[in-house]
């Protein structure tokens, strides 16, 4: 599914008053000025959005009148970051930690998967018979509950973080070469054409004009897989028996709700906020890369 | 043979060959590795029982649809809703496809714990994970679509159309496409969800809690027919969701939105 | 207001019929901090019923002076008339029609409903706008296409659905932005011919942006010549040529005169 | 495999023992977070690697794959997965007397009575409960008399009255609903007092593993029991290593289960890690004769308490007391104890 | 093959040198079931270093008959020469340079490397094709350029680029198709000036697709003119006028005749 579309910021037909852009002579200034503006953006969004949230949840606390004990006030929530945890550290380097642990796994996850699902992609678009038959057998691996099968796959992978960052990989494999496969097939076929006359052979056709006009396209199914991966990561630290990364903090927090509410709400934060995080890293790693960041070939 | 009825049929044998050979492969596997049932069982067994069972799965399958469908529902309304309230203004709207982007980032199922507090394990909880999952997307998707301009706005404009006329006849089939392709993404991720929510509670009358309740009795045969199950109900919302798709662009010629 | 109109007659009467007048127009947009001159100082007088022509380079304001007879832009100063009136004015009294490039007709309404949407927008009854509708298509040489979707049609065919949604409130002004430029040449020629023959028949005053020379020369009472950064107007070139024009007079001497020296005109900017 | 072999502090080569608990790390597993921490596997070549459970990790189903080599589960969830052609072996019962417990609210006392439950609203773990299928069989109920539901990871959707009676242990999830009960008063059902109460922390393992490193399993046993003794001595040594896994556990409540804990244990009738016969055998019929597992338990073979039993004499004769007669534990009233 | 190399000399070597050839060429497609002839019984000979023009209207198969000079598209049946040999030998050989309508520049890659591009594929140097793409860049008036993306050039700028990029190869043939369609009349009228050029100095076989009757005279010494439905030659002007060619000669009656007759060609499809 290339839902992919968390690349909404740039709507495809150019929003409102698309005009062309005056020649800047500083094309480095410019990148780093807009990568700046990129990360600006992201952290305004992310302040903005947790802002509302808060503002959302103190005043649904007030109107539906409910307790502390089911809903902690959010500055309460926020203190709790500087409350100790069990071994001496405080929560906020609590959930730092694990925080990383699950950054890891659902990373290695998004590696593998985005890797395989590239060269998935690749065949697929350049190979018919090869497309017919894998694409509907990856649409339907993509309707799999990975949850259902967890227990299946701790058998083979074990608890370890190999069946954490293998479940980030699975979620993370379908949206990339769905997106790869169709931002191959996208290059416009002058520009295959173009290369054609110039002789050039398939493997050259694939680096220097396919991939790269396919770009733009991969990123957001990187960006969509980037969020799978992370939701990957967490759940699957939730059922298969873990100690570490955010899914066993938000088992433990969960279980202790009643006695103390307060974490659970920082554990689902964290992993709100690892989930941004990973996908606005893809954005930004967009941004460094000039054929990324172009939409198709010009007119 | 016509080229085209050369490729209508690779597009129809190659998927079931591979298909074929892929189950094969596992049965194979499962054979000549001896894997007990307990651990792995063989897809023909996992049919075979899947089609004994077929009676009680559908009855699940048709509750978790059902809860896939409402949240489904619910999250287009609430989109619907506040996109169309924030589509007019430039600054808002822009604001909102970003938060819709961030907000499709986030893990929501890691809120489920979080609903559950408020509306216990129940199909509501699942019901309101869904639409908290997909609201984001289909949200960007409509929005996207409803603040998308052409000349038409301009001639709409020249013709003296008031903002309704403008909305209704323009910006809404406008938006058309965006929000099909919205629900057609949606529509695979509600069935996911609502098995990934059922998974984690919720009634057991539906096909992630039966999952859920097959493991913990180390029934893995059932365990696995009702895997068969969910994966019918994913092919199903996700042709259901194509189809639509393809009969809304149909009648306009348009083609699919890619985002 | 509805005091003047009672006690003195309104502007456009005591002034000579005006089809669109700019009057010392000036337009600029910023651009990233940066002010950007669209159009400079623009005066120009086009009378009604009068066919008149803008030529000039990409970026030379074109769009934005039609736009702003539109009431699609207002102006930074001065003083737009159109049919005697503000471009508001005329808007809101339906005097308007306009047809862009793209036809951008609606791929999802029958050719019939998209020349009578303008009429649905007015509020005409469904009978009586499809009656003017199917008229407008007999007119553009469409009859029999009404049931058509637009994307069953060429490009051609397309246009002249535009053209006569355009045409549909019967405007005393058309507007008219590049409508032929995505057409080859031979359908080009074609439509220019039908378009003579609109406009022989309705006369209204006409305001057509065009990239080719002959295709100026060849419908306008008078081409507008512009030139860019800032935009502004290089000269007013009339055409002296009998109306109604015919295909024979593009070979004729004089036709080449006038295009030699519009061709001049662009190519020197006026200096 | 049992074959990694690392190196100790000694220089003694140590092989690797992999544990899979029954649920997520706390207090419940003091005596062999204790064990590890001291040393005491060490001390018999083992190199312990301890893994939580959940609620979605099934134990028996991961030993059989090899993905573990010890495992903690119900014997009813033991015999079970036996029925499905797995030949696992209870090397010993860990704790001797059950804690699972259905709570209730105070105020409807007719809860009490297990023919009332047709009709009502009950949330299992996983859905699915050996003892409370027996208990329905027991009281002419069946499966399909109450409304089943999946239990989350909380009390909360008891507390806020989702369902009528909620699966708990009596060390922890008890103290989760009296905590968010806001003073009502609640009320369990005790599985022990009527009788149909089974072990619920059987370690088991693979016969083929069993048979192969006889040393390992005596090892693991005799480090886990030295674990678990230590614990009773020093029930504060239990809650600070608990602590220091490192999970987010609120210390008062690990205090407080560790004193549960002791409690399952001790004093122990037939000796730590070990059960009367007759425990076995009611065990073994409330299994069966509630239809639980379709055929008569063959208990030789599915348990084998022979390593355990060398083991405890070989404790005993170096004077430890498994039996902790005059065990006195805590009293601590979950009412008021976590209120603050 | 290298054997009858040397014992006899190529068949080009032996015939006249041609430059571009179709011999009895057709093309059909199957769209849907039916047969749509694209071309039908082409025949043309274009020596070595002419400049030929086509010019249709919409659908007639320029498109066509360029793509299979390009050995983009093969024939239906008859034979297509390309620089004396077939159109897969000439692509190989790299002897063939294309510009289409759209530049198709790689909006990541900097002009320079944009123009380099047909060399890296060939396995040339960096330095080496860096300094050939920094040349042809100069010839085309874009010296300084080289650093910038190709979104910063205007329409026609990116244009030239696309041109440099194809002459990058010093290509026997250039195949050329409405590589000024978008570009607006001084834009253009400046590049066909620029074109004329380059084509006197390095004077490649050229065939130059377009919709512009002027663009075609100018630019040509002959001029294919096409009809459609089936795609076929109606029949090819000769452009006699001096060369160099100068803008003044836009004006010559000479050149108004020559456009007058493609013109009544192209209305009446030959008939
Ligand atoms: N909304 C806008 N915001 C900023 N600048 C604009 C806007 N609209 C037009 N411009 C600028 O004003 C100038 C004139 O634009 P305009 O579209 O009127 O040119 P034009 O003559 O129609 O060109 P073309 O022949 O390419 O259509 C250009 O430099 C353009 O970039
Ligand atoms: N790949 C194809 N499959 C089917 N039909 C095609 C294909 N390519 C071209 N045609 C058809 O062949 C005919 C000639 O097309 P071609 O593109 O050569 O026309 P053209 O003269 O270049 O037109 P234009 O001036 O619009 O570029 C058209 O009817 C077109 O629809
Ligand atoms: C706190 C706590 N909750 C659940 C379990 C898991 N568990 C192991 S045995 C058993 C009884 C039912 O067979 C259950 C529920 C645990 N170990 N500790
Ligand atoms: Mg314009
Ligand atoms: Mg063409």
């Amino acid at each position: 599914m290339a839902d992919a579309g968390a690349a909404l910021a740039a709507p495809p037909h150019g929003g409102v008053g698309s005009v062309a852009k005056p020649a800047t002579s500083g094309a480095a200034a410019s990148r780093s000025r807009r990568i700046t503006a990129a990360w600006g953006r992201a952290l305004l969004y992310a302040l903005l959005f947790v802002l509302a949230i808060c503002a959302l949840w103190e005043l649904a606390k007030v109107v539906t009148q409910t307790n502390d004990q089911l809903m902690p006030h959010s500055w309460d929530i926020v203190k709790q970051l500087g409350e100790p945890a069990t071994r001496g550290e405080t929560w906020f380097q609590y959930l730092a930690g694990n925080w990383v642990i699950t950054l890891r796994n659902a990373l290695v996850g998004f590696a593998v998967g985005s890797l395989g699902g590239l060269l998935l992609g690749i065949a697929i678009a350049r190979n018919r018979l090869v497309g017919a038959a894998l694409l509907p057998i990856t649409t339907l691996m993509q309707t799999i509950p990975i949850v259902a099968i967890g227990p299946a796959l701790v058998l083979f992978l074990g608890t370890g973080w190999v069946t954490k960052a293998f479940i980030a990989a699975f979620l993370t494999f379908f949206p990339v070469t769905v997106a790869t496969a169709k931002g191959i097939a996208q290059t416009s076929s002058d520009s295959v054409d173009l290369m054609r006359v110039c002789a050039a052979g398939p493997l050259q056709t694939l680096v220097k004009m396919q991939l790269p006009s396919a770009l733009p396209m991969i990123f957001v199914g990187l960006e969509t897989a980037a969020g799978m991966a992370v939701i990957g990561a967490i759940v699957a630290e939730l059922p298969f028996g873990t100690k570490d990364g955010l899914g066993a903090t938000i088992l433990t927090s969960w279980q202790f709700y009643t006695i103390e509410p307060t974490p659970l709400y920082l554990a689902a934060v964290a992993s709100c906020a690892l989930g941004a995080f990973v996908v606005f890293s893809v954005r930004a790693v967009r941004t460094l890369i000039p054929a990324a960041e172009t939409q198709g070939s010009t007119r | 043979m016509s080229p085209a009825a050369k490729d209508r049929l690779i597009a129809v044998v190659s998927p079931v060959v591979a298909l074929v050979m892929l189950f094969g492969l596992w049965e194979l596997v499962i054979k000549v590795r001896n894997i007990k049932e307990l651990i792995l069982p063989a897809p023909s067994d996992i049919l075979i029982q899947a089609w004994r069972t077929r009676g009680t799965l559908m009855e699940y399958v048709m509750f978790t649809g059902k809860e896939a469908m409402v949240g489904l529902v619910a999250a287009v309304c609430v989109s619907l809703f506040l996109a169309m309230l924030i589509h007019g203004n430039e600054t808002l709207s822009s604001l909102g496809a970003g938060l819709a982007g961030a907000g499709r980032a986030l893990p929501t199922i890691v809120l489920y714990p979080v609903v559950t507090v408020f509306l216990g394990t129940t199909s509501t909880a699942v019901i309101v994970i869904i639409a908290i999952t997909l609201v984001p997307l289909l949200f960007g998707y409509v929005l996207t679509g409803l603040t998308m301009r052409s000349d038409l706005d301009d001639l709409m404009h020249v013709a003296g159309a008031d903002g309704w006329q403008k909305f209704s006849l323009v910006r809404v089939p406008m938006a058309l496409p965006y929000i099909v392709t919205g629900l057609r993404t949606a529509l695979p991720l509600a069935v996911i969800s609502a098995i990934v929510a059922e998974y984690f509670g919720g009634s057991t009358h539906t096909l992630g809690a039966f999952i859920r309740l097959q493991a913990g009795q180390l029934h893995t045969l059932d365990l696995w027919a009702a895997i068969v199950f969910a994966c019918l109900l994913g092919v199903l919302a996700f042709v259901v969701g194509d189809l639509l798709e393809r009969a809304a662009l149909r009648r306009r010629g348009d083609s699919p939105v890619l985002l | 207001m509805s005091q003047s109109t009672v006690t003195t007659p309104p502007a456009a009467v005591v002034s000579p019929p005006v089809g669109l007048a700019a009057r010392g127009v000036n337009r600029a947009f910023t651009v990233k901090g940066k002010e950007l001159v669209a159009l400079q100082d623009v005066d120009l007088e086009i009378a009604k019923g009068e066919f008149v022509s803008i030529i000039g380079p990409s970026g030379c304001g074109k769009s934005t002076l039609l736009r702003i007879f539109a009431d699609l832009l207002p102006v930074t100063s001065g003083t737009p008339v159109v049919d005697g009136v503000t471009p508001q004015l005329a808007r809101e009294d339906r005097r308007l029609g306009v047809v862009f490039q793209s036809a951008n007709l609606m791929p999802w309404r029958s050719v019939l409903r998209n020349v009578a949407l303008p009429l649905e927008v007015m509020g005409r009854s469904k009978a009586g706008r499809e009656k003017t509708a199917a008229e407008l298509l007999k007119m553009v040489g469409l009859e029999g296409y009404e049931k058509h979707l637009p994307r069953q049609l060429s490009g051609g065919m397309q246009q002249r659905v535009a053209i006569a949604r355009a045409l549909s409130t019967d405007p005393k002004v058309l507007l008219m932005d590049e409508p032929f430029g995505a057409l080859d040449e031979i359908t080009r020629e074609r439509l220019n011919q039908e378009l003579m023959e609109i406009w022989a028949r309705l006369n209204p005053t006409v305001l057509f942006i065009t990239h080719s020379i002959p295709e100026a020369v060849y419908l306008s009472n008078r081409v507008v010549v512009m030139a860019a950064r800032p935009g502004r107007v290089v000269e007013v070139v009339d055409v002296d040529l009998p109306q109604p024009r015919t295909p024979e007079m593009r070979d004729a001497p004089e036709f080449h005169a006038i295009e030699a020296r519009i061709r001049h005109l662009l190519a020197t900017g006026g200096h | 495999g049992s074959s990694d072999e690392s190196v100790g502090a000694d220089g003694k080569p140590l092989t690797k023992v992999r544990l899979n608990l029954s649920w997520v790390d706390q207090a419940e597993y003091a005596g062999w977070y204790v064990a590890d921490k001291k040393g005491y596997f060490e001390e018999e070549g083992i190199d312990i690697e301890i893994t939580p459970g959940g609620p979605d990790v099934n134990t028996m189903q991961i030993l059989e794959a090899g993905t573990v080599d010890i495992a903690m589960n119900s014997y009813g969830a033991q015999l079970a997965a036996r029925e499905q052609g797995a030949d696992l072996v209870t090397i010993a019962p860990a704790f001797e007397r059950a804690a699972n417990i259905l709570v209730y609210f105070a105020d409807k006392p007719e809860l009490a009575d297990p023919k009332n439950w047709k009709g009502k609203k009950v949330s299992l773990w996983g859905g699915w409960n050996a003892t409370f299928a027996a208990t329905l069989g027991k009281n002419g109920l069946s499966l399909d008399d109450v409304e089943v539901s999946n239990q989350s990871f909380d009390m909360t959707n008891f507390v806020k009255e989702g369902v009528d009676l909620a699966d708990a242990m009596v060390y922890n999830e008890w103290a989760q609903a009296i905590s968010g009960a806001d003073g009502r008063e609640l009320a369990f059902y005790d599985y022990n007092k009527a009788g149909t109460a089974t072990l619920e922390q059987n370690l088991v393992a693979k016969r083929e593993y069993i048979e192969k490193n006889p040393e390992l399993i005596k090892g693991f046993l005799k480090a886990s029991m030295k674990g678990w003794m230590d614990v009773r001595e020093d029930p504060d040594l239990g809650v600070k290593t608990t602590l220091e896994i490192g999970t987010a556990l609120p210390e008062k409540f690990q205090d407080w289960q560790v004193n549960e804990i002791n409690k399952m244990i001790w004093p122990s009738t037939a000796g730590l890690f070990a059960v009367t016969d007759e425990i076995w055998k009611q065990n073994e019929s409330i299994l069966y004769e509630n239809e639980v597992i379709k055929k008569p338990v063959d208990h030789d073979a599915a348990v084998d308490m022979s390593f355990r039993d060398e083991v405890a004499k070989e404790l005993e004769a170096e004077g430890f007391d498994l039996t902790g007669a005059d065990f006195k534990p805590k009293e601590i009233d979950p009412y008021t104890y976590f209120k603050d």
